[in-house]
């Protein structure tokens, strides 16, 4: 079985009298595409803010590799390895596809100082290519982010998260508002991503479809709480799952 | 102690000024996000308006009162529709600039069409000195505070207790749902505007009298509305009051005991002190963080 | 057949250059509960903010009773008979709740004597008489959601649309605030509602109207739709193939 | 092609029309040239900050007093001028790099209110410390500098220093912005936990930000002392630092040559409009509440949301046709 990479032990969110996340713990392994499903407001992105540094928990711990990273900026924690995307889109509109895949790596070369004094584009041009490639965004690498498609900007998104070669990327609502045809592609390319390059995702969704497709593994959220986990199938068969989606 | 009780008086007497400036500034950025860098002249306009009516031969009370329709006009009415309403919905910066040239405008207008000098101001409240268990007391610093906190408790009135007062709050507090619920958002907007516009006016007569009507005279106004807003609470009518008072009082009292030259830092270290350490003011409520 | 208290017809609307709702149609029934569930993005709260004139139709018409609506202001639709409860909460906080209460009779035409119906609305939601004189904010969530319905009750509704009532709430809260909406119904009120709780909304609810990206795919008793295998399928993902027209 | 070849040359007619008109201006005409050049470089610093990191300030105009205090004091002390200028930027970096800790902790107005009562106290220490800054009696007697074994006395002369110095900080600014700084500057101001998400630690960002950009307006201010021969407290009031916001916004925040544009505004038009008399400001003003409403902006945002809007329209006509064929398939 592979190596456990990142360890969720019993994380509580609570904001003001309501808890928002209820002890969730689950592994992510190295490797593996772990899908994090839940009914509208279940905390799931409460809980992946909580796990990213975004939010400090009211109780609980994060580990990642062994050491505890708990309540660590997400700038530190990104520099170790952790990388995400968010439920609305965050590509920089301004910048160029190109300077946006560059702008996601390069605070990963070196020192401040020697980013100040080094190549204005970080030595990371042909990483950029290298991953423009690799999502198909060829013909719009000079294209201004903003001027981009809805599903376009998707893919950008999430090849500024691989950006760096993170240990693994934390994908919160990848598939959201993206029409099927660019889904397609992108799930076939995260797919690719892990049998490739044995990049490690969490993916947070709603459109089951997908989820059921491209995870090995599935965790389920109903009211905070963890109800299940297992493969997709099992999951899927689970009577508890289908009535935390219908309510109760 | 004798002077002490003055100092506290005319302390309460500016700060109660300040309130009144300090409440229409927080009126403008709760309904639309307007930081007005000219609130200060907004201050001291008004007392030319009366002083144009004077000199046309009219009494005290009906020039007062010129000034007070001229302003809510000019300061209420023509600044929303000409400067505010244009510049709106390209956020907060923007305007703030352009309130600050309209700052120089109102200031070097004044200056050119009336005079650079600073020109005596008749008071409508009375002046003197009256004694009272043997300790001398202002008139005039009573009788401002007095005024003020009255004009202060009637607008609270008319904000809790009259409809169109609650549809303001309401529009203030959520414009949205006060949209749904059918309240005229736009007019109540316009309402804060002319209230702004009477409260500076009701500040400017209060003023001029003590310190004289001159066009320079909103610059020190201005940055005492600002911090007393933001010390008592950007949000907050009550924290306006508040903090106009404590500026008042903490603006008289440094400039008996803190050094002259230093007196006006004093305000400025309250603020920093209080945008570093309580931020939403003294009796502001945190806002909740949203992620 | 009786005619529908609330038609909506081919309605295209949407932010910007997002289109949400792309010819959106169905009806709603005088005196039932509506439900209408979909998954997210499907363009259910737009429909809502696209009735009540919070958001501009581009094409399409709504008809409330008679009357033509498309795009009509609230204040006036709130004088027809309509209101609208939208998700979240949305009282204002450092108003008393009698005067939050009160807001809701802005509206009003000069027949309406206000204090007298926040005092009959005040019979129905005793806990609020109770704190009437509290600041708003100071109420629990629940408490909130009870005020806001209170509130949109105080010009005697015919339609109401109310947001995902139950969300943030606590089940026992949930479950007062559906009994409330099934008194409304049994007074006559017609209610058009959004729930994620899609079982238990279904389960007070006559009918049921399933919406996917911006158009009605469904629409049927609620009895129906709660046996529908499909149904449960949509909320486990997926587009429903066979009712794609 | 031909469009940067005919930018290129509108560019070097602007570098040939600061060289040789000057030399036919007079004294005057030459001072303000002299002033254009160096508010050019104080508003690019606050541009830097403001624009392109997104950190408002209204504490610029006390940077240039620092600078030029620092400049006064010490050239009047006998130290000649390349050190003080050093000791200038110095300081002011750091009292900079203090400035934004503030911004670590509020933001926009808030952060607007602190750095206006900083402006404020560094003015009344201006005026209140003496025994440094002799008061409002102000600071004379010291020289413009030599340097390279010229003399830069005369005003002519001078306006070519400071118009070196411009081009210097130009360099500087647009070697900075286009360096992967400028990328991390950028992504602060337009979405700072994106940019946290993606390893940009906003913090040490938004402390250098806020540093160079003070530290250029300490420079600006250290070229300022040696033009007027004189510093007192009055010009450096906060009135100045309100002013270098204008010209930063109303040129066009975030723009390369925004700062160019508006500090054009911001000292030349006042002059121009001289002949009006007491009026100039009154103009001046409404001159700059016009061109704000129309041009909220500035006056490059309006050129680039010109071309955006040109280009949105031919893209929007390349979805539709592209959505019709779909729509057949």
């Amino acid at each position: 079985m592979a190596r456990t990479l990142l360890e969720v032990q019993g994380i509580v969110k609570k904001f003001g009298g309501i808890t928002a996340v209820d002890g969730v713990s689950f592994d992510v392994r190295e490797g593996e595409i772990l899908g994090i499903i839940g009914p509208n407001g279940c905390g799931k992105s409460t809980l992946f803010n909580c796990i990213l540094g975004q939010l400090p928990p009211t109780e609980g711990k994060v580990v990642l590799d062994g050491n505890d990273v708990t309540g660590l900026r997400p700038s530190e924690l990104n520099r170790r390895g952790v990388s995400r995307t968010f439920q609305l889109l965050q590509v920089f509109p301004q910048l160029s596809v190109r300077e946006n895949l560059i702008l996601a790596g390069q605070e990963h070369k070196g020192t401040m100082v020697s980013r100040l004094f080094g190549p204005r584009d970080a030595g990371l041009t042909p990483d950029a290519e290298q991953m423009i490639e690799f999502f198909r965004l060829g013909h719009l690498a000079d294209e201004k982010a903003g001027g981009l498609s809805y599903g376009q900007q998707k893919l950008l998104d999430a090849a500024m998260a691989f950006m760096a070669g993170p240990r693994m990327v934390l994908l919160d609502e990848p598939a959201g508002g993206v029409n099927l045809t660019m889904l397609g592609h992108l799930e076939e390319r995260l797919r690719a991503m892990n049998t490739e390059r044995g990049a490690t995702f969490v993916v947070i969704e709603h459109n089951m479809d997908f989820v059921m497709r491209l995870c090995t593994r599935v965790v389920v959220l109903a009211e905070g709480k963890k109800i299940a986990e297992g493969t997709p199938a099992e999951v899927r068969a689970n009577p508890q799952v289908i009535d935390a989606y219908l309510g109760h | 102690m004798m002077n002490f009780t003055n100092l506290l008086l005319a302390g309460l007497a500016t700060g109660a000024i300040y309130a009144l400036v300090a409440i229409g500034f927080t009126l403008l950025w709760q309904t639309s996000q307007t930081i007005n860098f000219a609130q200060g002249e907004f201050v001291m306009v008004p007392a030319f308006f009366a002083l144009a009516a004077l000199n046309v031969g009219m009494p005290l009370p009906l020039a007062l009162l010129v000034g007070l329709g001229l302003s809510m006009l000019v300061l209420g009415v023509l600044f929303k529709r000409l400067l505010v309403d244009p510049m709106l919905r390209h956020g907060v910066l923007p305007l703030a600039i352009c309130t600050m040239a309209l700052s120089i405008f109102l200031k070097e207008t004044v200056k050119e069409v009336y005079s650079a000098e600073a020109s005596r101001f008749p008071s409508f409240l009375p002046g003197g000195n009256l004694s009272i268990f043997g300790t001398t007391i202002s008139i005039q610093s009573l009788s401002i505070f007095v005024f003020a906190l009255c004009v202060v408790v009637a607008l609270q009135m008319f904000l809790m207790r009259t409809s169109t007062g609650r549809q303001m709050q309401a529009t203030a507090q959520n414009p949205y749902v006060a949209k749904l619920l059918g309240v005229p958002v736009e007019r109540m907007i316009l309402y804060t505007f002319l209230i702004n516009a009477a409260l500076v006016a009701i500040a400017s007569f209060l003023i001029s009298p003590v310190y004289l009507a001159k066009f320079s005279a909103g610059e020190t106004l201005g940055l005492a509305a600002f911090i007393a807003a933001i010390v008592g609470g950007f949000n907050q009518i009550r924290g306006a009051i508040v903090g106009g008072l404590l500026l008042g009082v903490v603006d008289n009292l440094a400039a008996a005991y803190v050094s002259t030259q230093y007196r006006g830092a004093v305000p400025l270290f309250l603020l920093i002190a209080v945008i570093l350490f309580r931020p939403q003011g003294l009796m502001g409520r945190a806002e909740e963080r949203t992620v | 057949m009786m005619k529908p208290v609330l038609s909506v017809r081919d309605v295209v609307a949407g932010y910007g250059e997002m289109t949400i709702l792309n010819g959106t149609t169905f009806d709603v029934m005088p005196g039932t509960i509506t439900t209408v569930i979909g998954p997210n993005g499907a363009g259910k709260s737009t429909v809502f903010k696209t009735i009540f004139g919070m958001l501009k139709a581009r094409q399409g018409t709504v008809h409330f009773k008679d009357a033509d609506i498309t795009n009509a202001s609230p204040r006036k639709l709130l004088a027809l008979g309509l209101c609208y409860v939208p998700q979240g909460r949305n009282i204002f906080p450092e108003l008393s709740v009698l005067h939050n209460l009160e807001l809701g009779g802005i509206a009003a035409g000069a027949d309406v004597n206000v204090p007298h119906r926040v005092d009959a609305v005040l019979e129905r939601f005793p806990v609020l008489r109770r704190k009437g004189q509290q600041q708003a904010g100071t109420l629990s969530g629940g408490e909130q959601k009870l005020l806001e319905i209170a509130r949109s009750l105080l010009l005697d509704p015919q339609l109401m649309l109310i947001d995902e009532p139950s969300i943030g709430l606590s089940p026992i809260m949930v479950q007062e605030v559906f009994s409330i909406l099934k008194d409304l119904r049994a007074k006559g009120v017609s209610i058009l509602m959004i729930e994620q709780n899609a079982r238990s909304a279904l389960e007070i609810s006559d009918d049921g109207l399933v919406l996917e990206l911006g158009r009605t795919r469904m629409q049927d008793r609620a009895q129906i739709l709660l046996n529908d295998p499909r149904v449960g399928q949509l909320f486990l993902g997926g587009v429903i193939e066979d009712t794609a027209s | 092609m031909s469009r940067s070849l005919l930018l290129k040359g509108f560019g070097l007619l602007i570098v040939a029309g600061l060289i040789f008109i000057p030399l036919t201006l007079n004294r005057y005409g030459i001072y303000i040239m002299s002033l254009w050049a160096i508010m050019t470089i104080a508003a690019m610093g606050l541009n830097l900050t403001l624009g392109y990191a997104g950190q408002v300030s209204l504490a610029q105009g006390a940077f240039v007093g620092l600078g030029a205090y620092t400049v006064a004091i010490m050239m009047s002390a006998g130290f000649g001028f390349w050190l003080p200028l050093v000791l200038a930027i110095a300081i002011t970096f750091v009292v900079g790099w203090l400035l934004g800790y503030p911004a670590l902790r509020v933001q926009h107005h808030y952060l607007a209110f602190v750095t206006l009562a900083f402006s404020t106290l560094v003015f009344l220490v201006f005026r209140n410390e003496e025994w440094l800054t002799k008061g409002i009696y102000g600071i004379m007697g010291f020289k413009r500098p030599t340097a390279f074994g010229v003399s830069f006395q005369k005003p002519i002369e001078f306006y070519y220093f400071t118009l070196a110095a411009l081009a210097l900080a130009s360099a500087f600014v647009a070697w900075l912005v286009r360096s992967p700084w400028g990328r991390a500057f950028l992504a602060l101001r337009e979405n700072p936990i994106r940019a946290l998400s993606l390893g940009v630690d906003t913090r040490r960002y938004t402390l250098m930000a806020f540093a160079i950009g003070s530290a250029m307006g300490g420079f600006a201010g250290a070229l300022y002392a040696p033009l007027v021969e004189f510093v007192d407290p009055t010009p450096f009031t906060l009135a100045l630092s309100l002013n270098l916001l204008m010209m930063v916004i109303v040129g066009g925040s975030g723009f390369f040559f925004g700062p160019f544009l508006g500090a054009a505004i911001g000292v030349l038009l006042p002059e121009w409009l001289r002949f009006a008399h007491g009026w100039y400001l009154i103009i001046y003003a409404l001159f700059v509440m016009i061109l704000l409403i129309k041009t909220p902006t500035g006056i490059l945002g309006i050129i680039e949301n010109m071309i955006a809007a040109r280009k949105t329209r031919a893209a929007s006509a390349a979805r539709a046709a592209a959505s019709a064929t779909l729509d057949k398939a």
